[in-house]
């Protein structure tokens, strides 16, 4: 707490961006290696904050508070509690692998992995900002770098696909703004987290604004907000885009960290600030994870391309958190003020949204490296791998079956818990999205077979094994999977507090008598 | 009017009889003549002003530095051989009137001003006081200011050394 | 004398003769002389107004770093003035305008 | 004994680490890592029976329960339950898989994924251990889960055989149906009880905390995944296609254990159905018994039709749970394990022999498998033929053997059930249906297998008998099918009284309002139902055997000539019902295809004309907008108009700008002076 480790955290890879411009152009290697001492340190740092964290403790930790623009009550604010400390772990670590993962970058790489920095500053800025306008500050400081690692770095349709996600995240943003401004200027003139939490609810829930509940229309602006980074179904279109065209690393990180950021964002802001617009929201909130469990995994089934399918999959186990999320009405008294449900569900949420992050960005990386030797991600266009390629079919069935939640790995633990948190109130939607399990299954085995069972694809006699880089970059995601599958109470032990605190929030909402 | 009247006066006319000379004078050397007697009697006025070393450095830099500086660049931008060494003056006209109502508004400014007044007793020599307050006060602008002169220096030579082209 | 407007009216007068000389003259050196000429005017009142107002040495201060300012806005503008002279052959500041069109 | 738990879980699961990470490098690939591993398991089953036997106490039990995560007020525990059903399941599971490692020993010799594929089998026995041992329903959809993907692995194993890798994809999603409908049940118990431990949910099921429809739907829904797991109808289809796998696979996964831990689940739950539920499961159980039989007479390969046997079996124990003879159920489920690993592992070493006999001919193109290739191979392996007759015998219920007396135990339940509920009556028929098949085809496989001549006389002559590795479990598992190893310390070959049935007592059921028969009712029912039950069951074996002898050995008919003649029923059978093909055309084909359609409407629809429509209304508003309106109105005539008046006045003040600064000085002063007029006025 004495020396500010959380600005560290955040500060750490401008630093190490901006040492990256003053390198000389043609020193590629020097530039990687800043960038890989900048990820190593902000991650030990992670670690270090995750050993000093006080799980006991409900609130924010490690704060650090600064006045930034006083004449308008704008702070630099920023905190950890046991909701952030999962993501910014996740956001560190997985900065760290990707640094690795784009070893190969021989495209301008200073101004590759300067952006790439940058990004990695917007994105812990986001998870540790308790101050409103600097967390907008951060999401779209983050996006701008995402930018241009897609359009100029991408795939063949790398400009439309960036300027496309760029567009439609703005889109975003720009509702988030106004969001901001109506709290800002009906809840005290301030951006400070912790009071607009204090004060949002009430605060807007009396106003009317055009005939509509003013807490009804700001939930709707950070709902849209948020869902567009989630993606929750119609906002989806942009992911599999995107992840399509971007390079590997920033697949990995798009769709292990940026997606966390919209479940994150509602986590943070919407739910505490507007705990009637979540109880309100709740229903709406379950079939749209319904529709994208079920929506996505449909999807991914249809797909040939190796990476679109994953992407998919993301959209589908995306789902999953959104579900979770819903089941926090559970805790009303309609319900019979079922606290297990909601805190399973909650957790379930926060815990899916960290396994996925590792889950996913494994199934990322794995298909960076086969593209890198097939340069294609044709599914039908492999075939018994398996024999050809034994390492690496391996960490691929380890992903695939962490993938579709198997017990034992990381993915099934959560996905349960979601399930099992909404399952007393949303009984017909859990039922039907339990069909996503079969379907995830599915893809994920009927892509395995294609690619690596059966008889071997002669084009790919000659196939080198997945080299021993590529593999550090897996196994600690690997090993994450497999420990948190058998043993997840570390990770659930920090976070619970918190949720529990969040789940008490909402139950004293005013809008849950109604409930 | 006592002695010191009379020599106070006596300075004041000096410094603006020269100052008038050094503007309107048509030989650049001669305005740089009285330039320095304008500058002594500045000198002068600082000490009736009880700045000794103020009046001190006047001296040294000015009429010792500066107005030094000031000859050379007439030596080295004008021809010797060139005896008149005459410089012409423009827009007399106007300038004059523009200065003239400038000097007005100042004059009813300074008339009209309530100066902040406070009466003390003149310290047997200022220069102790201008130490402490340079070594402790204002330590940072004058190291700032030695950084000053020293990128001057570099600057002027930089400027006036010929072009290798 | 003890009187602050006199000594303000010497500095006044001062500043408006540099003035004049900035104006009216064509010479480069000139004009720095009537630059000269307004620094001291300053000066004046600086050391002026520490006299009067509690003999507070600050005033003397400034006074020294306006000198120092002198001497160094001296040594470029002569600078300057030798190089416009190089490249011009002339040191009017009239002859040299490139700031029409 | 609670301290022997931990080791059946550890020492596999050490073994498979070992074998998946270091195998290729061990001294002969690592076999004996998992050997040892699965050897001392066997040693600790062996003492826990041997203590069980010692205790001989019904009731005994133990439990530890342990907290696995919490969540605040949500406190999730797991733990292990060991009871006598337990012993006797561990002891089942590590001896065949002991046996199955041992023979696969030989069996998979020049393999080159040898390692690999014991590593598979310890994480078999690993996950098939935690089923057993756990106390709570999480835990056990955990390792349920597990023992499919070992499955699925095993089966896969030969993956370069297209047909392998389908099936092993096959077996694992129509597991996963089932898990589906297991984990709706999970999700039910716990959201009325918050507990996933038995003892919890059996407590709170009998203070009454579901409904009773809703708990018939609970348990039904668990139900689901035993109809998975066990390959009930109509779940049924995975299980033949999993022969695909190695055959010591088949018998340790597809016949002996795994497929049992459906019967094991619906035998623990037991006491959560209802007397609806219960009904449902015994016709599950009882159309699948008769289901799987009548396929199983008319199939070729010789393992598909031990899996029709298999399936045909589990629908036996499934059934007797459901007629609330579920002791009777486990009884079979142990009994079969043995005989029915036993027939597997003969046809193993059948297969193996034919495998090399045609490979030694060079003939790559005959199926091994198929029995229309065998023939006469009586003379050539002896020990193969004998412990495989053995097992046939017990399969098909004659007396002296196992079968005889676990088999005739279920189909006593069934006539009982039947007897108070008339209206129930083809719940027998199924059975006594089915016991009259089994023993027909059992013996049909014999004689084609055995008996006769060979199609091609040269594959015989180089018919040997497998190694000793081979044929040491044979022999071991064939002795297992002999009744006298369950019913010391009674010797009485018509009566299943003996240790097992001393120790495996029925519990009531927790049903509350008291609507289900108990325990004490179910057993006294049996009882009377026993003698006219196995008096039937005799006459139904015998008749079989007969039919098989009179078609197969004597060849007094032609089975040619009658499939002809039964052309409707023998197309039925020998197509599966058409199961999987009305699959593929009503479920799997359909399902693609809406994903196909659905991926194309997200894609090239949706996104391309919605969400980009966006784009394009922005772009066309933005066109009228940035030209129209912009350029052609504001910009040219408004702005430009500025501009231009601009310009004009710039024109007239031109004069000012002399490029003097002492001219532009005097302005500035200039402006000072105003602004001191300004000032003083």
């Amino acid at each position: 707490m004495d020396w500010n480790i959380l600005s560290w955290l955040v500060w750490l890879p401008v630093i190490g961006a901006g040492l990256i411009v003053l390198v000389p152009r043609d020193k590629g290697d020097t530039m990687k290696w800043i960038a890989a001492a900048a990820t190593a340190f902000q991650l030990i740092f992670a670690v270090l904050l995750w050993s000093q964290f006080d799980s006991s403790h409900v609130g924010f930790q490690f704060q650090e508070k600064m006045s930034w623009i006083a004449s308008f009550n704008i702070q630099y604010y920023l905190g950890v509690d046991g909701l952030s400390l999962p993501m910014v772990l996740l956001t560190a670590l997985l900065s760290f692998l990707c640094v690795f993962v784009s070893w190969k970058i021989d495209k301008a790489p200073k101004g590759y992995f300067a952006l790439f920095l940058l990004l990695d500053a917007g994105m812990m800025g986001v998870f540790l900002s308790l101050d409103f306008f600097l967390f907008y500050v951060f999401w779209e400081v983050m996006l701008l770098p995402m930018y241009f690692l897609i359009g100029m770095w991408g795939g063949p349709q790398r400009e439309y696909a960036a300027i496309k996600f760029f567009l439609y995240t703005l889109a975003g943003s720009v509702l988030m703004l106004v969001a901001i401004l109506a709290l800002y200027f009906t809840c005290g003139h301030t951006f400070d987290m912790t009071v607009l939490m204090a004060q949002a609810n009430d605060g807007l829930g009396s106003m009317t604004w055009w005939g509509f509940n003013a807490l009804k229309v700001v939930w709707i602006m950070l709902f849209i907000a948020f869902a567009i980074k989630v993606p929750v179904f119609p906002f989806h279109t942009w992911l599999p885009l995107a992840h399509v065209e971007a390079p590997t690393a920033v697949s990995v990180i798009l769709a292990g960290v940026l997606l966390k950021m919209g479940t994150y964002g509602m986590l943070r802001i919407s739910y505490p600030m507007l705990p009637d617009g979540a109880i309100w929201f709740a229903g709406a909130l379950a079939l749209l994870a319904l529709i994208n469990i079920i929506w996505g995994a449909l999807c991914a089934l249809a797909q040939t391309d190796l990476k679109k399918m994953v992407a998919y999959s993301s959209v589908s186990h995306m789902g999953y958190v959104l579900l979770g999320m819903a089941a926090v009405v559970a805790a009303g008294a309609k319900n019979g003020g079922n606290v297990l449900a909601a805190e399973a569900g909650m957790n379930g949420a926060v815990l899916q949204m960290f396994n996925h992050g590792t889950i996913t960005a494994m199934l990322f990386i794995l298909v960076g490296v086969i593209y890198d030797r097939a340069h294609h991600r044709n599914i039908d266009g492999f075939g018994g791998l398996g024999a050809r390629m034994p390492i690496y079919t391996g960490v691929v069935a380890l992903a695939f079956f962490a993938g579709l939640g198997l017990p034992g790995l990381s993915g099934f633990i959560s996905e349960a818990m979601c399930f099992i948190g909404a399952f007393p109130v949303f009984k017909t939607i859990v039922i039907i999205s339990t069909l996503g399990i079969l379907l995830n299954a599915a893809y994920f085995l009927w892509a395995f077979q294609r690619m690596f069972l059966g008889k071997l694809n002669e084009k790919y006699v000659d196939l080198p094994e997945i080299n021993k880089r590529e593999l550090f970059t897996l196994i600690p995601l690997a090993v994450l999977v497999i420990l948190l599958g058998i043993y997840p109470a570390p990770v659930l032990d920090v976070m619970k507090v918190t949720m529990g605190h969040l789940i008490q929030i909402i139950q004293q909402s005013s809008l849950l008598a109604a409930f | 009017m006592s002695l010191s009247d009379l020599t106070f006066f006596f300075v004041v006319a000096l410094t603006i009889g020269s100052a008038l000379y050094v503007v309107t004078s048509q030989k650049l050397v001669y305005s740089a003549m009285a330039l320095f007697f304008t500058l002594l009697g500045i000198a002068g006025l600082f000490v009736f002003l009880m700045a000794d070393f103020i009046a001190g450095t006047q001296i040294v830099i000015y009429v010792g530095g500066i107005l030094v500086l000031i000859v050379f660049g007439i030596m080295l931008t004008n021809r010797i051989s060139d005896v008149r060494l005459s410089h012409t003056s423009m827009q007399r006209g106007v300038g004059g009137v523009v200065v003239l109502l400038i000097f007005a508004g100042l004059y009813k400014m300074i008339s009209s001003a309530p100066w902040y007044l406070e009466s003390a007793s003149a310290p047997e020599s200022s220069v102790k006081g201008i130490g402490k307050l340079l070594m402790i006060e204002y330590l940072l602008p004058f190291e700032v200011a030695s950084v000053l002169l020293l990128a001057a220096l570099v600057g002027a030579a930089m400027l006036s050394r010929k072009s290798k082209s | 004398m003890n009187d602050l407007n006199i000594y303000l009216t010497v500095g006044a007068i001062l500043f408006s003769l540099g003035l004049y000389g900035v104006i009216t003259r064509r010479n480069g050196v000139a004009v720095l002389m009537g630059v000269e000429l307004i620094l001291n005017s300053a000066n004046v009142n600086f050391v002026a107004f520490a006299r009067f107002g509690g003999m507070n040495l600050s005033g003397h201060i400034f006074a020294m770093f306006v000198i120092i300012l002198a001497a160094a806005e001296a040594a470029v503008a002569l600078a300057i003035i030798i190089n416009l002279y190089n490249k011009f052959g002339t040191v009017n500041v009239d002859d040299a305008r490139s700031l029409k069109q | 004994m609670m301290t022997f738990a931990p080791y059946f879980l550890i020492l596999p699961l050490a073994a498979f680490a070992i074998q998946i990470f270091f195998g290729k490098r061990l001294p002969r690939k690592g076999d004996w890592v998992s050997i040892t591993a699965v050897g001392t398991t066997l040693c600790l089953a062996i003492a826990m029976f041997v203590m069980m036997l010692f205790l001989y106490e019904p009731g005994a039990k133990a439990e530890q329960s342990f907290e696995w995560f919490n969540l605040g007020e949500l406190s999730v525990k797991i733990g292990v339950l060991i009871d006598n059903v337990t012993v006797i399941m561990l002891l089942v599971v590590a001896l065949v898989s002991g046996l199955v490692h041992l023979y696969s020993v030989g069996y998979m010799k020049d393999d080159p994924r040898y390692s690999r594929y014991f590593g598979y089998l310890s994480l078999f026995t690993f996950s098939m251990n935690g089923i057993i041992l756990s106390n709570n329903l999480l835990s056990i959809y955990m390792f349920w889960e597990l023992v499919g993907l070992s499955s699925y692995l095993l089966i896969g194993f030969w993956f370069e055989k297209d047909s392998a890798a389908n099936a092993s994809k096959k077996a694992f999603l129509v597991n996963r149906v089932g898990d589906i409908g297991m984990f709706i049940g999970i999700m039910l118990f716990f959201t009325a009880t918050g507990s996933f431990l038995f003892s919890d949910i059996f407590a709170g099921v009998a203070a009454g905390a579901l409904p009773l429809p809703l708990l018939t739907v609970a348990g039904l829904c668990l139900f689901a995944g035993a109809i998975g797991k066990s390959a009930q109808v109509p779940l049924h289809v995975w299980l033949p296609d999993a022969m695909e796998g190695p055959t010591p696979v088949s018998a340790l996964i597809h016949a002996a254990t795994m497929v049992a831990a459906g019967v094991y689940l619906t035998f623990r739950m037991f006491p959560l159905f209802t007397p609806e539920a219960l009904t449902v499961i015994a016709y599950v159980g009882g159309v699948t018994a008769i289901f799987a039989a009548i396929i199983a007479v008319t199939q070729n390969d010789i393992k598909r039709v031990l899996a029709y046997s298999t399936v045909s079996q589990l629908g036996y124990m499934v059934m007797a749970i459901g007629t609330g003879a579920y002791v009777a159920g486990f009884f079979h489920l142990t009994t079969h394990a043995a005989f029915k690993a036993a027939l597997f592992l003969c046809s193993g070493s059948v297969i193996h022999a034919m495998h090399h006999a045609y490979h030694k001919l060079g003939d790559h193109d005959s199926d091994p498998q198929d029995m229309r290739n065998m023939g006469g191979m009586k003379s050539k392996m002896k020990i193969t033929f004998l412990t495989m007759f053995m097992a046939t015998l017990a399969l098909s219920g004659v007396p002296f053997m196992s079968g005889f007396l676990s088999k005739d135990a279920i189909l006593a339940g069934t006539l009982s059930f039947a007897t108070h509920h008339p209206e129930h009556f083809l719940l027998p028929l199924f059975g006594f249906g089915a016991a009259l098949l089994t023993a027909f085809y059992m013996f049909r496989l014999i004689f084609m297998t055995f008996y006769g001549k060979p199609a091609k006389q040269e594959v015989l002559d180089n018919i040997h008998e497998s190694p000793a590795t081979m044929t040491t479990p044979l022999i071991v598992l064939a002795t297992l099918s002999i009744f006298i190893v369950y019913t010391l310390p009674y010797i009485n070959p018509f009566s299943d009284h003996g240790w097992f049935t001393d120790l495996i007592v029925a519990t009531n059921s927790v049903v509350p309002q008291h609507v289900n028969p108990s325990a004490h009712e179910i057993a006294e029912g049996i009882h009377h139902a026993h003698l006219p039950a196995m008096i039937i069951s005799l006459i139904v074996a015998f008749t079989g055997i007969a039919l098989a002898v009179v078609i197969y050995l004597k060849k007094k008919f032609s089975a040619e000539k009658l499939a002809k003649n039964l052309a409707l029923p023998y197309k039925l059978s020998f197509n599966k019902f058409f199961v999987d093909e009305i699959y593929d055309r009503f479920l799997i084909n359909p399902t693609i295809k809406l994903a196909k359609a659905v991926g194309f409407f997200d894609w090239e629809i949706y996104d391309k004309y919605f969400i980009n429509g966006f784009g394009r209304i922005t772009e066309r508003l933005s066109r009228f907008i940035g030209i129209t309106m912009d350029y052609d109105v504001l910009d040219q005539q408004i702005v430009d108009g500025v501009g231009k008046s601009t310009r004009f006045f710039g024109g007239a003040l031109k004069f000012i700008q002399t490029g003097k600064i002492q001219n532009y000085l005097v302005w500035v002063l200039g402006g000072i002076i105003i602004i001191f007029i300004i000032q003083a006025m």
